[in-house]
């Protein structure tokens, strides 16, 4: 039986006075792919924000590898193996894009991923390695981004909407490419919108409906009408 | 042709409250000199005219985002156009505030052409470098006493009117006057159509311009028309103290810091704030002004203290706490019943 | 019939990277033009070329009959270009509201009640209705994204230039968006898309040009374009998605 | 009951010109004791409130809080003392609102002319004490004449209220230099604060001078010090006025303040005893030392002689509730003060009247440094205590 | 002969600006802190210099040794303490409470030191001169040059070659997002201030033994490294010591001409390169 490597217990997060999420509860185990879908405002952000300690959450909401790192500060985390690919990229632009990379190691974490693995990934990005990150286009930032998260070896990595605004070629090789970049051993939690797609590469899948986990299932075994059902609640 | 069950307002029920009572206690205001001390209508006096700098001020930083810090510029330059039309024109003291506007509003034109090439920090240290150049600049001109200052002649101040008791009431009635005009005019201007593309473009200027403002003479007009209202300022205040010298008439600290002081104690942003902020900032220097250095310490402890516990400023904790607004600049969509 | 928009040898490149390789292509009142290419290829630069965001270094732009090659973003918007941006630019401190009527006031030069009106009506028909009275600040991607929309439609324009808004919507949501644009293009406005969503794309428009390293490499009717084995090439990948 | 007549008091207590302040407090409780049972006007008791306010070295400050004083606390007379920042300000809000004023502690030229005053006009209620250029210029050419240095002057003088009216081709020291037949080298006015000296310097090695002198502020002269020195500038005499004033400043020199000189208008002996108490000069300065345990400063004596000439104006007045029986007083006075005689009936000019200036050399004995009076020609009541050393 | 040897005491104080600006430069560059008592600090690396010297007799670059940790200390307690706390996109935050703090920075020292002007006495320093080509310059202001050029050189490096620096320039861009790299953003802003108020304790040393200070002085001095950061331009150290020279060159160059130019010339100067180029001459990262 494989290790279970978050879990998230009761996990509320709120923004001032607006709670974005109620009681989450879910798992994750190592070499695990983990699909998480949900209608826009959903709380999917959230909850990688969350988990990855941009968010405060209480005592106890989530535990990582068996450690509660509830309290934890984001940086803190990070050097436990958490990484994140944002929404929207961000980059550091007063960076070249080698240096955004770079950065992505400090954690200072061993494991496969170094420079030459990043660029063996996307051969694009030696090319363009010593331009300022934010003159790359879009998609070419989305590279780096996921880049920048790999340097890290996490054993776990989070990627909030890898595909948007991502050429439909690109999305194919990022894809392809997804079970070499978890490899061995590291979990992935994916947000999604393409819901076939989100379906076809995770193992189970969690449906967010108003910050409540609202659908779980193998993704495998899920059906069409429960996953419309999970989305837009019992009319 | 509208189709939706939505209606747009633009006022509130506090508003109009509020605006009643601002009336009645302008009336008790314009009537001071047969109710208040000669103290405490100088000491009014001298409010009024910080409130207009700071009004006129978190005009530019607030809604224009351009953080001066060389606003002391046309304060100083106000000051000795006074000086200099009253002294060797031979102007009216009140002319000359008049006309101090005018040429103050043309000094700022070219000015405002250098200085809008700069972005943020830039901009304001940019601000102040031209307020030396001003600053050093008037020290160079001997007639008007180049660095040692000149006095205003008895017979000017004299001029405005013969009685004593009469001309510290004109000199109150103008800084009410200024107050009035500065708030009410920011205040409608912030409700038209070029106040909307103010806050815009303080907000995020590559969507304003492609949302058709014209960023640069926006904020041009908002720079030349604030420039003017602080010479007139200016030349009320050098009106008062009757002795200006560069280093008074250019003084960072107090045309500048303070009045930033003012603005984001009370609030930046909103029109209230400044009017929150002075009080605050009277407040304190009436009872602490004596303990010297003390006071300027807790000064300095005030300022550090509300920005880090109220980043909006005083009135943005009330706003936040009450929902209210008493100058509404906003729109409300309501559903109609 | 003048075109509204015509691009002539339009030229922009940052440094070594050409984004606008001579580009020249005309779009007649009316049409829906789709725009296709790789990340990085120049899309969204194009889009700041015709808005004004960007100079061009070469070439020039003439909208509705007018040389505007040097004209200010702002006189651009006033003479009826509009655009959604594809990184969403709220104005933050400001009601989503609010942001509408800046659209309507300042480009549309419309006041008072017109303006409202507008508004509400624009708010209404891209669903953000019920966010009207919430600072642009805190609204998620997809509400930013949707504000883009409802600030290009509030500055009434003749051509809107849409970036990259349909990523990311479920599959109902990416429907009803369809609707809305078919809609704001039954009622006159001439349109150009760019858009990674293909199918999304391709019920909409009726021509579509694929760029790639700053250059036009194909324009034609949308069945022919995405056929053609350079397109399946570059863009989607070898082999076609089913 | 005891009538009190209220007297307002301005000087910079805080911010760059803190110095001249120092001993206020000293002061003022000497006075206030001197004071405590109150003065005698017409056969009538009066207390005496002295209300002190701090115009933080600011002018702008300098007017509020005396307009406050007169406004607010509505004094009977106000006082100031301490550069013309401080002094001018009040004075003309004293002026416009018919308040009697007592000024010291700033030459009498930038007083006058810095505020628009016309000779014989004057002013209707503010008067002053203390002395001018011509006194200067006299007590320097006394003291240079001494050296035996070249004629040759070189000039630093700052655009600021002081150095202007030092600097000034009519009413400075220009043409009485010229006059003695010296060369004066004046490049011309610097800003205060100004980080370098090397055109002043290129241009007093160029024409040889080995006499410096000037009005500067303490960075100011430092920087000039230290770089006269680095360019290889070596004059004989140097004499400053206002930089070299406080023994902190020389202190902080360290052997390069040795045999700096200046103006001295006051020191421990000066032959002068206070009209209020008898205490000497030397009593005084003494008490502030034993008090405070900080060297005495010459802006001492006049801030104990303000006071003096306010409590005997106190005592003449016909009627203390009339201002204008005040400033009648005022003009009237003739009194022997801790710094000398002040009867403005003497005065060079209206409203003004001078105490006696001669000029000093820091001189350097054991650990401290002690100002000597080096040169007395127009002042021999006061006994020269040292002779001139030349520098290098 | 007098207008080289104006150029080249120009160029020796703009090493004494590039000093004061250098710390500033840096924390502007990190955290876009626009920092209104970083002229009070000079001074109060000075004070510190002055106790440490009257302390132990050390002659006053010896003292560097205590005044720099110590000055660096400040930096990251303060930082971590206050200045951590008004960070954000906002330039109006760190303004006000830096100008607070340089009110009561000044009056402490005031309190605490009095105003009477204080020197630190660097014995033969000086006054030491040597003469070239005809010019005799200070042995005082050449050293401050070369510790200038040292100090920026260090700067330098450590801001664009090392880990340090590449997470002092991801944590400028991106608060958020350099936390998920596993940077601790109040530590690396601590770092930050902490080296720049290490330098500022060179730059108050040195301006401690150039001339007299007392606690008002500081306010003057700030606009001065104001001013050459933005003609240096943003994030680029070597810029800044141009823009130190320039200024400098300016000042000496406007006194030759009429004495009361000479600060005015500075500014001036200051204007027209910002009138060609509104990013400064060298900019390497965006205002
Ligand atoms: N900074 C914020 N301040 C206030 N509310 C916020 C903030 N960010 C998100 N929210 C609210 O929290 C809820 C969840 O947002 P979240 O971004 O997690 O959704 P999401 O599922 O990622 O949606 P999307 O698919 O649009 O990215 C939404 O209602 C949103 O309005
Ligand atoms: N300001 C700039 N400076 C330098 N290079 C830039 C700049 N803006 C864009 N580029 C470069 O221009 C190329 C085209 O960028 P653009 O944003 O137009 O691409 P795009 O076609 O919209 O891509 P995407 O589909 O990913 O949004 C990219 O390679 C990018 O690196
Ligand atoms: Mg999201
Ligand atoms: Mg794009």
């Amino acid at each position: 039986m494989p290790e279970t490597i978050l879990i998230m217990n009761g996990l509320n997060a709120h923004y001032g006075d607006f709670q974005a999420l109620y009681g989450v509860d879910m798992h994750i185990d190592a070499g695990e792919i983990l699909a998480i879908i949900g209608a826009n405002g959903a709380g999917k952000t959230t909850l990688m924000r969350s988990i990855t300690g941009l968010l405060k959450n209480g005592a106890n909401q989530i535990l990582h590898a068996g450690a509660d790192i509830g309290g934890l500060r984001a940086d803190e985390i990070a050097t436990r193996g958490i990484a994140m690919v944002p929404e929207g990229r961000q980059l550091f632009p007063s960076l070249s894009v080698k240096e955004n990379l770079m950065i992505g190691a400090q954690v200072g974490r061993k494991g496969p991923w170094d420079l030459q693995a990043v660029y063996k990934l996307f051969p694009i990005l030696e090319e363009r390695k010593d331009q300022q990150s934010t003159s790359l286009s879009g998609g070419q930032q989305q590279m780096v981004a996921i880049g920048r998260a790999l340097m890290s070896n996490p054993d776990l990595i989070l990627f909030d909407e890898i595909s948007l605004g991502l050429a439909p070629v690109i999305i194919k090789d990022i894809y392809r490419a997804l079970p070499g970049i978890i490899g061995e051993g590291m979990s992935a939690i994916i947000v999604e919108q393409d819901i076939a797609q989100a379906l076809k590469v995770s193992s189970r899948v969690y449906c967010l409906q108003e910050g409540r986990v609202s659908l779980e299932g193998a993704s495998d075994t899920v059906s069409r009408e429960e996953i419309s059902r999970a989305y837009f609640g019992i009319e | 042709m509208n189709t939706t069950p939505y209606s747009v307002t633009r006022s509130s029920q506090a508003a109009r409250i509020a605006a009643i009572l601002g009336a009645v206690t302008l009336v008790v205001l314009i009537a001071a000199p047969w109710w208040a001390g000669r103290a405490d209508m100088r000491l009014m006096g001298e409010l009024f005219l910080y409130l207009s700098l700071a009004t006129l001020w978190n005009l530019m930083a607030g809604y224009a985002g351009l953080v001066s810090v060389g606003q002391q510029a046309y304060v100083g330059f106000g000051g000795y156009m006074l000086f200099a039309l009253t002294m060797f024109g031979g102007l009216h003291p009140l002319a000359a505030i008049a006309l101090a506007g005018i040429l103050g509003a043309l000094i700022s034109i070219p000015v405002a052409v250098l200085i809008f090439r700069l972005r943020g920090a830039y901009f304001a240290i940019g601000t102040w470098v031209i307020a030396e150049v001003f600053r050093l600049g008037f020290a160079q001109v001997s007639a008007l006493g180049g660095g040692s200052g000149s006095s205003l002649p008895v017979a000017i101040v004299k001029s405005l009117a013969s009685k004593r008791a009469m001309r510290e009431s004109l000199s109150y009635w103008l800084a009410l006057g200024a107050a009035v005009l500065v708030i009410s005019a920011v205040y409608l201007f912030l409700r038209s159509r070029k106040g909307l593309a103010l806050t815009a473009i303080r907000d995020n200027e590559m969507a304003a311009s492609s949302l058709g403002i014209d960023i640069w003479r926006t904020k041009f007009i908002v720079y030349v028309v604030t420039s003017a209202f602080t010479a007139m300022i200016g030349a009320l205040i050098f009106l008062q103290k009757l002795r200006i010298s560069p280093d008074a008439a250019f003084s960072v600290n107090d045309w500048t810091a303070f009045v930033i002081f003012i603005v984001v104690i009370g609030g930046i942003g909103t029109i209230e704030g400044p009017i929150i902020g002075t009080l605050v900032f009277f407040l304190l220097r009436e009872t602490l002004a004596d303990l010297g250095t003390t006071y300027l310490i807790v000064l300095g402890v005030v300022a550090i203290v509300v920005m880090l516990k109220a980043p909006k400023g005083i009135w943005g904790l009330i706003r936040s706490r009450f929902e209210l607004q008493i100058f509404p600049l906003g729109y409300r969509v309501t559903k109609r019943n | 019939m003048t075109p509204l928009l015509k691009l002539t040898n339009l030229q922009k490149a940052f440094g070594a990277v050409t984004v606008a390789d001579n580009q020249s292509y005309e779009v007649m009142p009316g049409d829906a033009l789709g725009v296709l290419g790789p990340n990085g290829a120049g899309k969204t630069s194009m889009f700041n070329l015709i808005t004004g965001t960007l100079k061009p270094n070469g070439g020039s732009i003439h909208f509705d009959g007018k040389d505007i090659t040097n004209w200010s973003a702002a006189r651009r918007s006033h003479s009826g270009i509009a655009r959604s941006f594809q990184v969403p630019q709220p104005f933050s401190g400001m009601t989503v509201f609010e942001n509408a009527m800046i659209a309507a006031t300042q480009s549309a030069g419309l006041h008072g009640h017109a303006a409202e009106t507008l508004c509400l009506d624009v708010l209404d028909q891209t669903g953000l209705m019920s966010k009207a009275n919430v600072l642009a600040g805190s609204l998620t991607l997809l509400e930013r994204k949707r504000l883009e929309l409802t600030r290009a439609l509030c500055t009434t324009p003749k051509l809107l230039l849409l970036d990259e808004i349909a990523g990311g919507l479920t599959e109902a949501e990416c429907q009803s968006l369809i609707k809305t644009i078919k809609d704001i293009h039954a009622g006159g406005v001439t349109i150009i898309w760019i858009e990674h969503v293909v199918h999304a794309l391709l019920s909409v428009v009726d021509r579509l040009i694929v760029v790639d390293f700053g250059k036009l490499i194909a324009e034609g009717p949308p069945k022919d374009i995405m056929e053609s084995p350079q397109v399946k090439e570059i863009y989607l990948g070898i082999e076609a998605d089913a | 009951a005891t009538p009190t007549l209220k007297v307002g008091h301005v000087s910079p207590r805080t911010g760059p010109l803190a110095g001249f302040a120092e001993a206020d407090d000293f002061v003022l409780k000497g006075i206030e004791a001197a004071m405590s049972a109150g003065l005698e006007n017409n056969g009538k008791n009066w207390n005496i409130e002295i209300i002190s306010k701090d115009s933080q070295s600011n002018p702008n400050r300098a007017a509020e809080v005396a307009a406050d004083l007169i406004l607010g606390e509505e004094v009977d007379i106000i006082v100031a003392a301490s550069t013309p920042d401080t002094v001018n300000p009040v004075s003309d809000q004293a002026e416009i609102n018919e308040v009697p004023c007592i000024t010291t502690d700033c030459p009498w030229q930038p007083y006058f002319f810095g505020r628009n005053g016309v000779p014989g006009e004057g002013f209707a209620s503010t008067y002053h004490f203390f002395w001018g250029l011509e006194d200067v210029i006299g007590a320097f050419l006394d003291m240079w004449g001494q050296s035996g240095a070249a004629k040759k002057v070189g000039g630093l003088f700052p655009n600021d209220a002081d150095g202007n009216a030092w600097g000034d081709k009519e009413l400075g020291l220009p043409k009485p230099l010229a006059a003695a037949g010296y060369d004066l080298i004046d490049p011309g006015r610097y800003q205060p604060l100004s980080d370098d000296f090397s055109n002043y310097i290129a241009a007093f090695k160029d024409a040889g001078c080995e006499i410096v002198t000037g009005n500067m502020i303490p960075p100011d002269f430092a920087t000039f010090w230290a770089q006269a020195a680095q360019q290889g500038f070596n004059p004989k005499v140097v004499t400053i006025g206002k930089a070299l004033l406080f023994p902190s400043v020389i202190e902080s020199l360290g052997d390069r303040g040795d045999g700096l000189t200046s103006e001295v208008w006051w020191s421990p002996n000066h032959p002068f005893a206070s009209s209020l108490t008898g205490a000497s000069a030397k009593d005084l300065a003494m008490g502030y030392t034993s008090e405070s345990g900080r060297p005495w400063t010459q802006p001492i004596g006049f801030k104990h002689a303000l006071f003096e000439v306010v409590a005997d104006v106190v005592k003449r007045a016909e009627d203390l509730e009339d201002p204008e029986a005040i400033v009648a007083a005022i003009a009237g006075t003739n009194l022997d003060t801790i710094v000398g005689p002040v009867n403005w009936a003497n005065g060079p000019i209206n409203n003004v009247t001078k105490t006696p200036l001669v000029a000093g050399q820091w001189q350097k004995a054991g650990d401290a440094f002690e100002l000597q009076v080096v040169a007395n020609a127009n002042a021999p009541e006061i006994p020269v205590t040292a002779d001139l050393k030349l520098l290098g | 002969m007098d207008w080289l040897n104006a150029i080249v005491q120009g160029t020796l104080l703009g090493g004494l600006y590039a000093l004061f600006a250098a710390g500033l430069s840096l924390i502007f560059g990190v955290m876009r802190l626009v920092n209104i008592a970083h002229g009070d600090l000079i001074v109060l690396g000075a004070y510190l210099g002055l106790t440490v010297t009257t302390a132990t007799g050390l002659h006053p670059l010896m003292a560097l040794a205590i005044v720099v940790p110590a000055m660096a200390l400040i930096g990251y307690v303060l930082q971590r303490g206050l200045l951590n706390q008004t960070l954000g996109d906002d330039l109006l935050p760190p303004l006000l409470v830096t100008f607070g703090l340089s009110v009561i920075i000044q009056n402490a020292l005031l309190e605490g030191y009095t105003a009477d002007p204080q020197k630190l006495s660097a014995g033969g320093l000086e006054t030491a001169s040597f003469a070239v080509g005809g010019l005799t310059l200070g042995v005082l202001p050449a050293v401050t040059f070369a510790i200038a050029i040292a100090v920026i050189w260090g700067l330098q490096w450590v801001f664009y070659h090392t880990a340090l620096g590449r997470a002092f320039r991801a944590v400028s861009d991106n608060q958020d997002i350099a936390q998920l790299m596993g940077l601790n953003k109040r530590h690396i802003f601590g770092l930050a201030m902490a080296l720049a108020l290490a330098v500022t304790a060179v730059a108050g040393i040195l301006l401690g033994i150039r001339t007299s200070f007392d606690p008002s002085i500081g306010g003057g001095r700030l606009i001065f490294g104001f001013e050459a950061v933005i003609i240096g331009g943003l994030g680029n150290l070597w810029g800044t010591l141009a823009g130190g020279v320039i200024l400098g060159v300016a000042q000496t160059i406007g006194a030759k001409i009429d004495p009361g130019w000479q600060i005015l010339a500075g500014h001036i100067a200051f204007l027209i390169i910002l009138a060609v180029r509104p990013n400064g001459l060298f900019p390497r990262i965006s205002a």
